[in-house]
């Protein structure tokens, strides 16, 4: 016991890579092996149907390699799309159009706007809805029946009313992310300003202290934890806001633009690489956000 | 002079003349800075004009007269495209060969807002129900592309001759496979991709003359095209920011597209025009429009430019 | 000037508002709610009618009710449609689906290390992506539809639960361990209970999720019904009030849906103490 | 001046509850002089910690009246007339613990040199020197009890009000403390009101016992001290004391009757 | 059976922090005989209630060997040998007093005849009778820490362990429990493990008193009482008690030092 305590430090940090890695490993293993599988059996379907129409007799490893190797796959396999996001990403110059760090940057903007608004509108009405006891009572239902409003499926008609209100390019995007990602921060921030408990508050009584400096030294500080939660939640959600604020855009540039596009024309490969691109762009900011958090709850000493 | 025109649908070979046009310098010779918007699946064009977001919109004859009977004045100003690209394409293995007798009982793939009409007619037309069951077709609301075929979700699917006709060969499956029914044919085509202002803007001298000149340039630009239809597909190329479109199919959509916008200066034919209303008006109990327009057209932008 | 009325009518709903909120009883907090909600709608009339906003831009309230009440029957096949069938059923199957997963999860720690940051790394992937994939595999009806709504609300509700099971305080467990409670009583009477604020929160979150994803999917695919299709339809055919009728539809449901749910959660967890009346 | 720092006057407050009203205070009467220390003690629920609050303006009479320096709570509140310790310690876990003690100094305005010299003194006082740049919960509880008693020290309020404050201290340490806060007491002068559930600590410390009684909340007897104000620990065995001890010990048994 | 109820040898308990290893508990032996009743005392921090966790199996010994009626923590643990009582009530929200109660019971796979009259008689014995349909919450901190004292008595276990059980309540309510608790240990030979910060009570209840020390956490001294098992509270006026406590007190100043 005592021994593998006092273990050598470099041990340990592998011991402790193993611990975490390893499982995550074996599922994304588990994932991909299930996925082979879906996409022999999703495509095999149309391998099958174009031998019948060539009337060729295909043996089973030629049926396998057929299945994973069309043009235009139900399921494209995961060497496609690593594939189609390699080319995407390391096989152009990032200004070209086919590029995805281009249209991963365009979203990437719309998206930042997108949060900033929405984080902005959302901590507002969060302090408004804490100091104002009218706009308890007023705000918070229908903030809630706001984003029961199907914002994403009237997006084109929302983009056009923009427009034709002379607001075009990254801002309409920007309104609709903002739209989706105040809500969490709305409901994390008014949880959070409201979670320093009644003896807390009574200190700040007893010192007679102003609301000014209850809500800077107390409500806000508390509340950080809850901000953070939220705001990753928040980002994601601005992220989703944009990509589909670039749907109705038509054939201009984003990674929703790309995603559709490639639905149009069928392109499973392009759909999915797009896919896994926004993904993983939506986790880097997430994990940002997570960084930025740690950064500050420790500095604040919230992170123990 | 600014001029902003709202296209239909994605940048394709389809408006090859506005965007050769542009690339050319026909505008700029003109004295016209125009802005190109491109469309999308659920951008309305007709909403865009109506929100002032467009001077001039790419739109189908059907869709245009519908938004004219509900109160928004839309008059057609120019008619590039003489013959409709419209048609049905079934797989030969759903048995369907006559389309008077063997729609009944079939899902018909269509595409909506706004472009339902032309089909919505046609049925009517044939007296078949579009609420499904034995008698009547089962309609899908078709996404962007033509995997409803392909899948076999349905027996026929909405395509156009320059465009998703092509996907389906692409995805592999040989021409001997299908079957085609153009709306030419049936005796139910209307008008596609004419060019559409508000009557508002009819009463501005001003933008009169900017029209006549767009159109004008615009015209040359579909004439450049239908000669040079390489060329016109790698101006289209350029002018795609997604970077979806490949080169060889851009080729032969301009080369299917001269086929539509042959025969034609741009002015509009009456008779074309008559026969788009009176398809629409034939519509037995849920016609598109309900009484034959009224100053829905106008001759006087093209006689100006041509004369 | 023409604003001076909109500001007129703003200030004095909100004066009315904020000395009803002095009251604080039920019932106004409910009147303040509503005058809040109708002093939006009138604001709109007002400027829609004040400047003139044509109605394939934005209808009026007004023109939005006559509409609602002419289409009925159309409201309510797709209320059917999208909701009861697409999003309902989808909703139901991911979150038992979920609360399986949870408990799978929290059972493995070797699982729960491999599984979560794949999970929040799925939970990433926007919804508008996988619906076309999603239609392309389950077929145009209602089934796809749900197929999405189960992909959207089956990680928010799984990242909660498997929070809420672990949620249990060190000396909870420590009561058990002394009992030597076996998993099956320690996850019925002890991690269930205690997990539910939790799984409620997830619940709650996802009810407005499933909306949204069973009226986008639509838009890749869909019968001749549903809020999706008609919302696409019916702006394609400048139809505005049709489509605003509908997004209230939507509206509607959605806070009703939550509202419900909301209302289950304060039965189930009565004990919690968010949901107990607040002291002092 | 003439007036009393703290006095009562029939002061009621009543709760209004989901289950009716609870009469947590009924016809209080107390006077307490500058100067003076004084416990109250009695059981769960009796309206000790109410009676506190009320004084420190966080609760407000539902009747009779209750005058602090001759003013009401809560313009002595605005006056930064009081110094209040919690039951629990009620540390902001984002401040150091001198970080935690410089708060109301901050908000009070007092200077930035002032600051760093009061936080000294006071973390001297209750034996944390050394433990300033630390954050609460890398203390044991019964340093961050200590933690906020300094924090109610800083700012050198008239009126010191402490519920319970070393409830959760071992018999060592709360002998120390309970040295320290008599020193304190007789060095500055300061009014102190203190809660506590010990008789021994009751008597040691006041120079007023209230003891008190639930159901309604109500004082049943008001014991002044003879103790001198210099009391040695060893107090704690003369005859006086006992007796005293035994005096409050009875006080208590009768307001306990059925619970 | 010969084996003694608890056999501590050379028991040592390290936790491995961010800081460092820190010493909990540092070569403890102690032998505990059936129906002893044993109180732990000593300055926060010196591992009282590791140590009580540790003879309950809810920490492993990182040295020395621990055994519980001859077999190891978690054997007996196993067979069910254990009632603990929290320093916190740790009663769970969701279920009513009597549902706390049952709680256990349900889990040993008690009948529900059998549980409802060992509910009714525990609510009883600690003074709760009448709110065994209340949520926790509904109640004072007093009462929830006596119900979760009820809890710990209604299965019978052999072995009671608990961690300062009565230090939220007051004087009088604790006076009443001390005396209850000790009829029932007279009554029943259970075997008790006590920790209390409190020194008289420590002396009140004990056979045997643990005095404890910090840093690392040991055992400075082991005093065995010699009051009879019969104890009126008036014991606590005797010279054998006082005796009693005053070396107690030395026991815990030697180990307080430097805190
Ligand atoms: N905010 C409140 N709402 C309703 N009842 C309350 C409130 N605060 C206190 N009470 C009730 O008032 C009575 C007095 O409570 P108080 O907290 O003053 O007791 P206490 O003497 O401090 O008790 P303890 O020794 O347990 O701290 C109790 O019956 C309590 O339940
Ligand atoms: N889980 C843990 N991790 C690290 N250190 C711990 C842990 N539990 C206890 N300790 C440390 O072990 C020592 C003994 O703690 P323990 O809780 O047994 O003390 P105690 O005697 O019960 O004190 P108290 O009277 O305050 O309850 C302390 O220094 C404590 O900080
Ligand atoms: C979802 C959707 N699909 C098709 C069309 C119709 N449409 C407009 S222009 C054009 C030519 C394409 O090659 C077509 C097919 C639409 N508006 N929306
Ligand atoms: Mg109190
Ligand atoms: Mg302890």
């Amino acid at each position: 016991m005592t021994e593998a305590a006092s273990a050598a430090p470099g041990r340990r940090l592998w011991d402790g890579l193993q611990a975490r890695a390893l499982p995550v490993l074996t599922v994304l293993l588990a994932i991909v092996a299930i996925w082979y599988l879906g996409a022999i059996w999703m495509n095999g379907q149309w391998v099958r149907d174009q031998a019948a129409r060539a009337d060729t007799v295909l043996t089973t490893a030629e049926f396998i390699r057929q299945t994973l190797a069309l043009d235009r796959p139900v399921l494209p396999a995961p060497h496609q799309v690593a594939a189609g996001l390699w080319e995407g990403i390391a096989g152009q110059r990032i200004t070209s159009r086919r590029s995805l760090v281009w249209h991963g940057w365009v979203t990437l903007s719309a998206t930042l706007a997108g949060f900033g608004i929405g984080t902005l509108a959302g901590i507002l009405l969060a302090v408004g809805i804490v100091h104002n006891r009218a706009m308890d009572q007023s705000v918070m239902p229908w903030a809630v029946a706001s984003q029961t409003v199907p914002i994403l499926a009237i997006a084109p008609m929302v983009i056009v009313v923009f427009a034709s209100a002379g607001i075009t390019g990254l801002l309409p995007k920007a309104i609709i992310a903002a739209w989706l990602s105040f809500f969490p921060v709305l409901v994390g921030m008014v949880k959070g300003l409201r979670t320093p408990d009644a003896m807390q508050l009574d200190l700040m009584r007893s010192w007679s202290a102003s609301r000014a400096q209850q809500f800077w030294r107390l409500r806000l500080p508390s509340s950080m934890p809850y901000l953070f939660a939220s705001l990753k939640v928040a980002i994601a959600a601005a992220l989703v806001g944009t990509i589909v604020g670039e749907l109705p855009a038509g054939a201009t540039a984003g990674l929703g633009a790309r995603l559709l596009s490639g639905s149009y024309y069928g392109q499973t490969v392009q759909i999915w690489s797009a896919l896994f691109a926004a993904a993983a762009l939506a986790a880097a900011l997430v994990m940002l956000i997570g960084a930025i958090e740690t950064l500050v709850l420790k500095r604040m000493g919230l992170a123990r | 002079d600014q001029l902003t025109l709202q296209l239909k649908w994605v940048t394709q070979a389809q408006f090859a003349g506005y965007y050769v046009a542009k690339d050319k310098g026909f505008y700029e010779e003109e004295g016209l800075d125009v802005t190109i918007l491109p469309g999308g699946p659920d951008i309305a064009p007709t909403q865009v004009l109506a929100g002032g977001g467009a001077d001039v919109i790419v739109e189908w004859m059907p869709a245009a007269l519908a938004a004219r009977e509900k109160g928004l004045p839309l008059v057609n100003i120019a008619q590039p495209f003489k013959s409709s690209g419209m048609m049905l394409t079934c797989l030969k293995e759903s048995g369907i060969t006559d389309p008077t007798s063997d729609f009944a009982g079939k899902t018909l793939g269509v595409w909506f807002s706004g472009n339902e009409y032309p089909f919505l007619s046609w049925m009517s037309h044939l007296g078949l129900s579009t609420e499904g069951g034995a008698e009547g077709v089962t309609v899908l609301k078709q996404g962007f592309n033509v995997d409803p075929l392909l899948q076999k979700q349905a027996a026929c699917i909405s395509t156009m001759t320059y465009n998703e006709y092509w996907q389906v060969i692409d995805a592999g499956i040989a021409p001997e496979d299908l079957v085609t029914f153009k709306y030419e044919d049936q005796g139910v085509a209307t008008l596609e991709d004419g060019l559409y202002v508000l009557e508002s803007t009819l009463e501005d001298s001003e933008k009169v003359t900017d029209l006549v000149r767009f159109v004008r340039a615009s015209m040359k630009g579909w004439k450049y095209a239908e000669e040079n239809p390489e060329e016109a597909a790698e101006i289209v190329l350029e002018n795609d920011e997604t970077g979806a479109q490949t080169l060889e199919h851009q080729v032969r959509m301009a080369q299917e597209i001269a086929k539509l916008t042959a025969g034609t200066d741009g002015t509009l034919d009456e008779a074309d025009y008559q026969r788009t209303v009176d398809t629409l008006l034939a519509g037995g109990s849920d016609p598109v429009i309900s009484a034959a327009p009224d100053g829905a057209f106008t001759h006087m932008i093209t006689e100006r430019a041509f004369d | 000037m023409s604003a001076l009325p909109i500001i007129a009518v703003w200030l004095g709903a909100w004066g009315l508002n904020a000395w009803l909120a002095r009251f604080d009883t039920r019932l106004t907090r409910f009147l303040v709610a509503l005058i809040f909600g109708a002093t939006i709608l009138v604001l709109w009339e007002m400027v829609v009618r004040l400047y003139q906003v044509p109605t394939v831009i934005l209808p009026a309230p007004t023109q939005i009710a006559a509409s609602f009440a002419a289409n009925r029957g159309v409201l309510w096949t797709d209320f059917v449609q999208t909701i009861v069938k697409g999003a309902l059923t989808g909703w139901v199957i991911g979150a038992l689906a979920a609360i399986a997963t949870a408990i799978a999860i929290d059972r493995s720690p070797f699982l729960q290390r491999g599984l979560l940051p794949i999970g929040n790394f799925v939970a990433a992937l926007p919804i508008v992506g996988i619906a076309p994939i999603l239609v392309m595999w389950f077929g145009f009806d209602w089934q796809s539809k749900a197929a999405v709504v189960v992909v959207m609300v089956f990680f928010p509700i799984l990242v909660n639960m498997v929070a809420g099971l672990a949620a249990t305080d060190p000396m909870q467990r420590d009561l058990m361990a002394t009992w030597a409670a076996p998993y099956g009583a320690s996850l019925r009477k002890m991690r269930l209970p205690a997990a539910m604020p939790f799984l409620f929160n997830g619940l709650k979150i996802t009810t407005t999720l499933a909306l949204i994803g069973a009226i986008v999917a639509e838009f890749f695919g869909s019968p001749t019904r549903g809020m999706g299709f008609r919302i696409s339809t019916a702006v394609g055919r400048l139809d505005l009030p049709l489509v605003w009728a509908e997004i209230l539809v939507a509206a509607v449901a959605g806070t009703l849906f939550y509202g419900i749910v909301a209302l289950v959660e304060k039965k189930v967890t009565f004990w919690h103490p968010s949901q107990r009346p607040q002291r002092g | 001046m003439a007036h009393p720092v703290i006095e009562a006057k029939g002061v009621g407050l009543t709760f209004q509850t989901a289950d009716g009203p609870v009469d947590a205070l009924k016809d209080v009467d107390l006077t307490v002089g500058r100067g003076d220390f004084v416990s109250f003690i009695g059981p769960s629920g009796c309206g000790k910690t109410t009676f506190l609050r009320a004084v420190a303006a966080l609760e407000s009479p539902t009747a009779g009246t209750l005058r602090v320096n001759g003013m009401t709570p809560d313009a002595a509140r605005k006056a930064r007339a009081y110094g209040y310790v919690f039951q629990a310690p009620g540390l902001y876990p984002w401040r150091t613990i001198a970080g935690n003690i410089s708060l109301p100094l901050e908000i009070m305005g007092f200077g930035k040199a002032d600051r760093a010299a009061r936080i000294a003194r006071v973390l001297e006082l209750v034996d944390l020197a050394g433990f300033g740049g630390k954050f609460p919960w890398q203390l044991s509880g019964g340093m961050q009890q200590r933690a906020s008693i300094a924090r109610a020290l800083a700012f050198d309020a008239d009126i010191l009000l402490m519920d319970e404050p070393f409830g959760a201290l071992d018999e060592i340490v709360r002998d120390r403390l309970n040295e320290a806060l008599l020193e304190l007491w007789k060095k500055t002068g300061k009014t102190i009101g203190f809660v506590t559930h010990s008789i021994p600590e009751a008597v040691y410390l006041s120079t007023k016992i209230v003891v008190m009684s639930p159901r309604p909340g109500r004082i049943t007897r008001i014991i002044d001290s003879p103790l001198p104000p210099d009391r040695p620990l060893e107090i704690r065995e003369t005859p006086e004391f006992i007796a005293l001890a035994h005096e409050v010990r009875e006080g208590l048994r009768e307001g306990h009757g059925h619970d």
